[in-house]
């Protein structure tokens, strides 16, 4: 038997290479974040000091908009010939699907992210006033309570009609304490402030909603 | 050889979709090392019944029992499932395809996948997608893909649909050489005629219920 | 049990007039907010009834999710309906109040926005429950539950810092509030939940007999020998 | 024969029928403007007088997103049994099914609007300080230049592979013109200057756009 | 019945995806008030001389003239097309469907749309949506949309497949009687057999190219 984790890392590794044969994806995720940051600046005069301000919100919510996007796909390529079908009925555990999945998507989106912010930092001329390296764990907290629920929410709206809609649908409403907090972590760093708080909430939110996740998930799977 | 012992038994399975019962109360025992083709009209319930046994589905009540075991995942192992569709990574080589699945299964061997390949009558070599197969070679695939864990019982859903006389014909001669190495095999279907020489034997389904089985394909076929 | 229905149901209607006269007449007139305080007997026990709902809904999820009885997919069913409803009438109730009151109809205060939040979720719950098809409807929706539930007190320590606007907690908070008010505040509350178990009640019925007369179908069918009339 | 405008006439009341039949695009699409709405709120701190200034941008922003959402699903009816193989080999007009498929999502988007714009003005605590009428025609030329893009374009993506993402794609970066409009229209209405210059923008934009659309249609309707 | 005139003439049609050749010269004349029936091994090319006889797909060279006209939008009034898809809107009742198909050839008569229905054996009065049909009923309500414009000449792809025997066999004789009315009616099939009876030529395709065409299926099914 492989354990658990090694099917998680065959599945992750046969998604990349899927994902790098292709490109598609990530092509079109990359214009899409380079249009997303366009379109903001456009709406939001990004020289005005008021966009300047709400910047770290822009950010969020540009990225929340593009993991949705991004999070739909997901599965569309287990689904497509009833591959998941194949899963189910092998010996392999849900989790690691599970897993390999919430990783996938947690490089994907973090790629995405990692791109889409020296656009903003141009766009808008932002600048810390305190150390910002703490931003890199707000945005790896932030975008793994993203992602996380997502994969699952987009397991779970599989079975329902109307896929698409569906899934953020059910994502925003849980997701609204994570993104605060990414907010307000966001806005503190950059104005020079302290935001162990929010990270503490980020990282206990992961915590709880990964461990809940991973325990619900084979349900979710195998109802057909 | 000796006397075939039950392999599958189900008890008074019913299956019902909201007000619909799709299975109206199955009750049959199945010995191994046969063929058992099921026909019937649309909507009988063939390819209900065929996920049941898979574990795909879960009845509404009743029994399915697999080499004894009451859960399907105890015996997973031992099962090969091939539905209508590819079941497939259609961005993937057949090669890969099975080498993923494989993983699976818990088998590292690649060599052995090259094999199973081999004996659907594919060429391990091929590089292109399986997406870019024809009909027919896809089918093919696909029988590779459920007969990749050397399962004791195989279930197959309208192997034949699609497929053109000539593939047809040799994917049963490929399956009645597999029966006689000791497998039990299910194939639904509506082309009973190209079973009538390898079937062991036929089973009419209508209404959700099984209600007759016999050697004879031309008497069935005349009554019904 | 059927019989009791009837009757609880003239009680709860009597409880709610008396309630209705308490709160309308006999209450003691707020002096700085004057008559529109009286807003107040609604608004408050719809709040407590909505979070006792929601919170039957999770444990009655926790017990599908465990147990797989039908009977808990029901009453989780029928809890997250009337909560929604009662949560709704929370928000309405509040900006009614609040327009002559605070000047404004909305403000990002942490109670208003944890109540905004936690309708967004049993009302996504109730989407998830129409929009799933076949019949793992229960299992999806109680793995939501679940899930929501434990965003709640996310939802609570994400928006403490929210400046509040909003009067703190009558129960064990200060406790200023006149005594007649609070006699007041309790039967409401009281003819409140009263009013929400018995309409809870008389869904969970109807979806049972829904149920039931699906199965009825369903048996039909399966002894109709033609299977369903299709 | 029916004329075109007859058969546009009958193809969009089906629409709307069976959208009204079902309610649940326009169910799901209500709750996901308020979420949409809640979500920015969460971002942009509403009170701050920052966010304020800059909800004229916000709003089209949100309008935008929903829409594409919304957009997305056009066609989905059309292509799901391949329906729209059936409109190809009659004889009615292309460009009449496109100006239905138009009308029905000016329609759609119109209401989302009216749904979220008060949710807008109650969070944000908008007040215009000139007349404000001028909004109304600003919605609507606004609205129709997103509406008839976009409608277009979700044709074209049906060609595509991964078609939900390439929607925005495509729609984005021509919408931006408009988009810009939109955005200097609304907040010279809100700040009571006048708009006049934008307004005629919008509207040529409109023109040039809705003759293009309805001269190429035809093409990509039968390209395969 | 004078001697029928060539209905469809079709000289020298290639067509090409990308690299591979789909069609690779079919040069053809068809009789009219006759049933062809297609056959062929998988990926031979029927679907696609279908599409392109329908004119839903535009040849890579050569020439089709279906009933002396080089354009298909000029004839299209006179042919019905069928696909493996239904072509029908799953939401709405089978009379709903036709009604507005009906309105698409400009034809607004109720009373005939019913008759229709009952032409291929359904009930006018089925309220169900399309979607709830079972196989055979919505195949036969896909047969109704193909003939309700009363076409000269029908084109159907693989009505049989997936269809149980007994609706297949009615089916066929249906076809039969609207040859008899002097209809011209290709039909692409995996079950020759089926029309044993009832096809007037049988034309045998092979790697994009029509290699045989006989009255006899007997000789045909023993030389491939
Ligand atoms: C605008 C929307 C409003 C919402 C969503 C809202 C929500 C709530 C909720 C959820 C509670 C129950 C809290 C608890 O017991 O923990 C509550 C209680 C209460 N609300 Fe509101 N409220 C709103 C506006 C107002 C206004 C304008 C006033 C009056 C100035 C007001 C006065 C009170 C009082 C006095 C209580 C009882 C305090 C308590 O026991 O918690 N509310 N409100
Ligand atoms: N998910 C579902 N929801 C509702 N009804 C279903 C569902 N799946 C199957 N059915 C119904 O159950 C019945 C049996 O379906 P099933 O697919 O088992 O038939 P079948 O014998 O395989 O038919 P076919 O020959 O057409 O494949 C059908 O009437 C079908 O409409
Ligand atoms: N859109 C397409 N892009 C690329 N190749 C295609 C496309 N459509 C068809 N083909 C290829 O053209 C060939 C002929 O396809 P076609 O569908 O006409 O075959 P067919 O005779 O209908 O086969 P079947 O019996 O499986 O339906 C196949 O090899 C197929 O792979
Ligand atoms: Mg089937
Ligand atoms: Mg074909």
């Amino acid at each position: 038997m492989t354990p658990p984790s090694g099917i998680t890392r065959v599945t992750l590794l046969k998604d990349l290479r899927l994902e790098w044969r292709s490109k598609d994806a990530i092509n079109s995720m990359l214009f899409f974040s380079l249009l997303v940051v366009v379109v903001f600046s456009f709406s939001f005069d990004p020289s005005a000091e008021e966009s300047r301000q709400i910047a770290g919100g822009l950010v969020w919510v540009a990225f929340l908009f593009a993991a949705v996007v991004a999070l739909n796909q997901t599965w569309a390529r287990e689904i497509r010939n009833q591959v998941l079908d194949a899963y189910r009925v092998s010996p392999a555990p849900a989790n690691a699907l599970f897993m390999a999945k919430t990783l996938g998507n947690f490089i994907f989106v973090s790629v995405l992210e990692a791109l889409m912010t020296p656009l903003f930092i141009v766009f808008y001329r932002l600048r810390a006033l305190g150390p910002s390296w703490p931003l890199l764990l707000v945005a790896a907290l932030g975008t793994w309570a993203l992602v996380v629920n997502g994969t699952f929410f987009a397991a779970m709206s599989l079975r329902t009609r109307s896929r698409e809609i569906m899934l953020p649908l059910l994502l925003f409403p849980i997701s609204i304490p994570a993104l605060l907090a990414m907010v307000q972590a966001t806005t503190a760093i950059l104005n020079g402030e302290g935001a162990r708080f929010w990270i503490v909430l980020l990282a206990t939110y992961d915590l709880v909603f990964t461990t809940v996740c991973l325990l619900l998930f084979e349900t979710i799977l195998n109802a057909e | 050889m000796t006397a075939p012992a039950p392999v599958i038994i189900v008890s008074n399975l019913i299956k019902q979709f909201g007000r619909f019962a799709a299975l109206r109360g199955v009750t049959a025992e199945f010995s191994g090392g046969k063929i058992f083709a099921i026909l019937g009209d649309n909507g009988a319930g063939k390819t209900t019944l065929l996920r049941t046994l898979a574990g795909l589905s879960q009845p509404s009540s009743g029994e399915v029992k697999i080499f004894g075991a009451k859960k399907f995942c105890d015996v997973c192992q031992q099962v090969g499932y091939m539905a209508h569709p590819s079941l497939l990574y259609d961005e993937m080589s057949g090669m890969e395809n099975l080498a993923y699945f494989a993983r699976l299964y818990g088998i590292t061997d690649i060599e052995y996948c090259a094999e199973v390949i081999r004996a659907v009558g594919l060429d391990p070599g091929l590089v292109r997608p399986v997406g870019q197969y024809s009909q027919g070679m896809r089918q093919r695939m696909s029988l590779a893909r459920a007969l990749l864990n050397d399962p004791k019982l195989l279930l197959l859903d309208e192997p034949f649909s699609n497929v053109d006389l000539h593939s047809a014909t040799e994917m049963v001669r490929l399956l009645a050489g597999t029966r006689d190495q000791g497998k039990t095999i299910f194939i639904v279907t509506h082309q009973a005629s190209l079973l009538e020489g390898a079937a062991d034997e036929f089973v009419w389904m209508e209404y959700g219920k099984i209600v007759e089985r016999t050697r004879d394909l031309k008497r069935l076929e005349a009554a019904r | 049990m059927k019989k009791a229905f009837p009757i609880l149901a003239v009680l709860t209607a009597i409880l709610l007039s008396y309630a209705l006269y308490l709160a309308l007449v006999w209450a003691p007139t707020e002096q700085t907010m004057g008559n529109v305080q009286r807003i107040f007997y609604y608004h408050v026990p719809s709040a407590w009834t909505a979070f006792i709902l929601f919170f039957i809904n999770f444990v009655a999820s926790l017990v599908y999710l465990i147990k797989r009885r039908p009977a808990a997919d029901i009453i989780a069913l029928v809890t997250a309906e009337v909560g929604v409803v009662f949560c709704t009438v929370v928000l309405i109730t509040g900006p009614i109040w609040a327009r002559p009151v605070w000047g404004i109809w909305w403000t990002w205060d942490m109670r208003l926005t944890s109540t905004l939040v936690l309708w967004l979720i049993y009302v996504s719950y109730l989407f998830l429950r129409r929009f799933s098809s076949g019949g793992q409807t229960p299992l999806l929706a109680a793995a939501l539950a679940v899930l929501g539930a434990l965003c709640v007190p996310f939802v609570y320590f994400s928006i403490w810092f929210f400046r509040t606007q909003h009067p703190q907690p009558v129960m064990g908070g200060g406790g200023s509030i006149d005594p007649r008010m609070l006699h007041v505040l309790l039967i409401n509350w009281l003819a409140f939940s009263c009013f929400a178990f018995l309409v809870c009640w008389a869904r969970y019925r109807l979806e049972k007999l829904q149920r039931d007369v699906d199965e009825a179908h369903a048996m039909e069918s399966l002894l109709n020998p033609r299977g369903s009339v299709r």
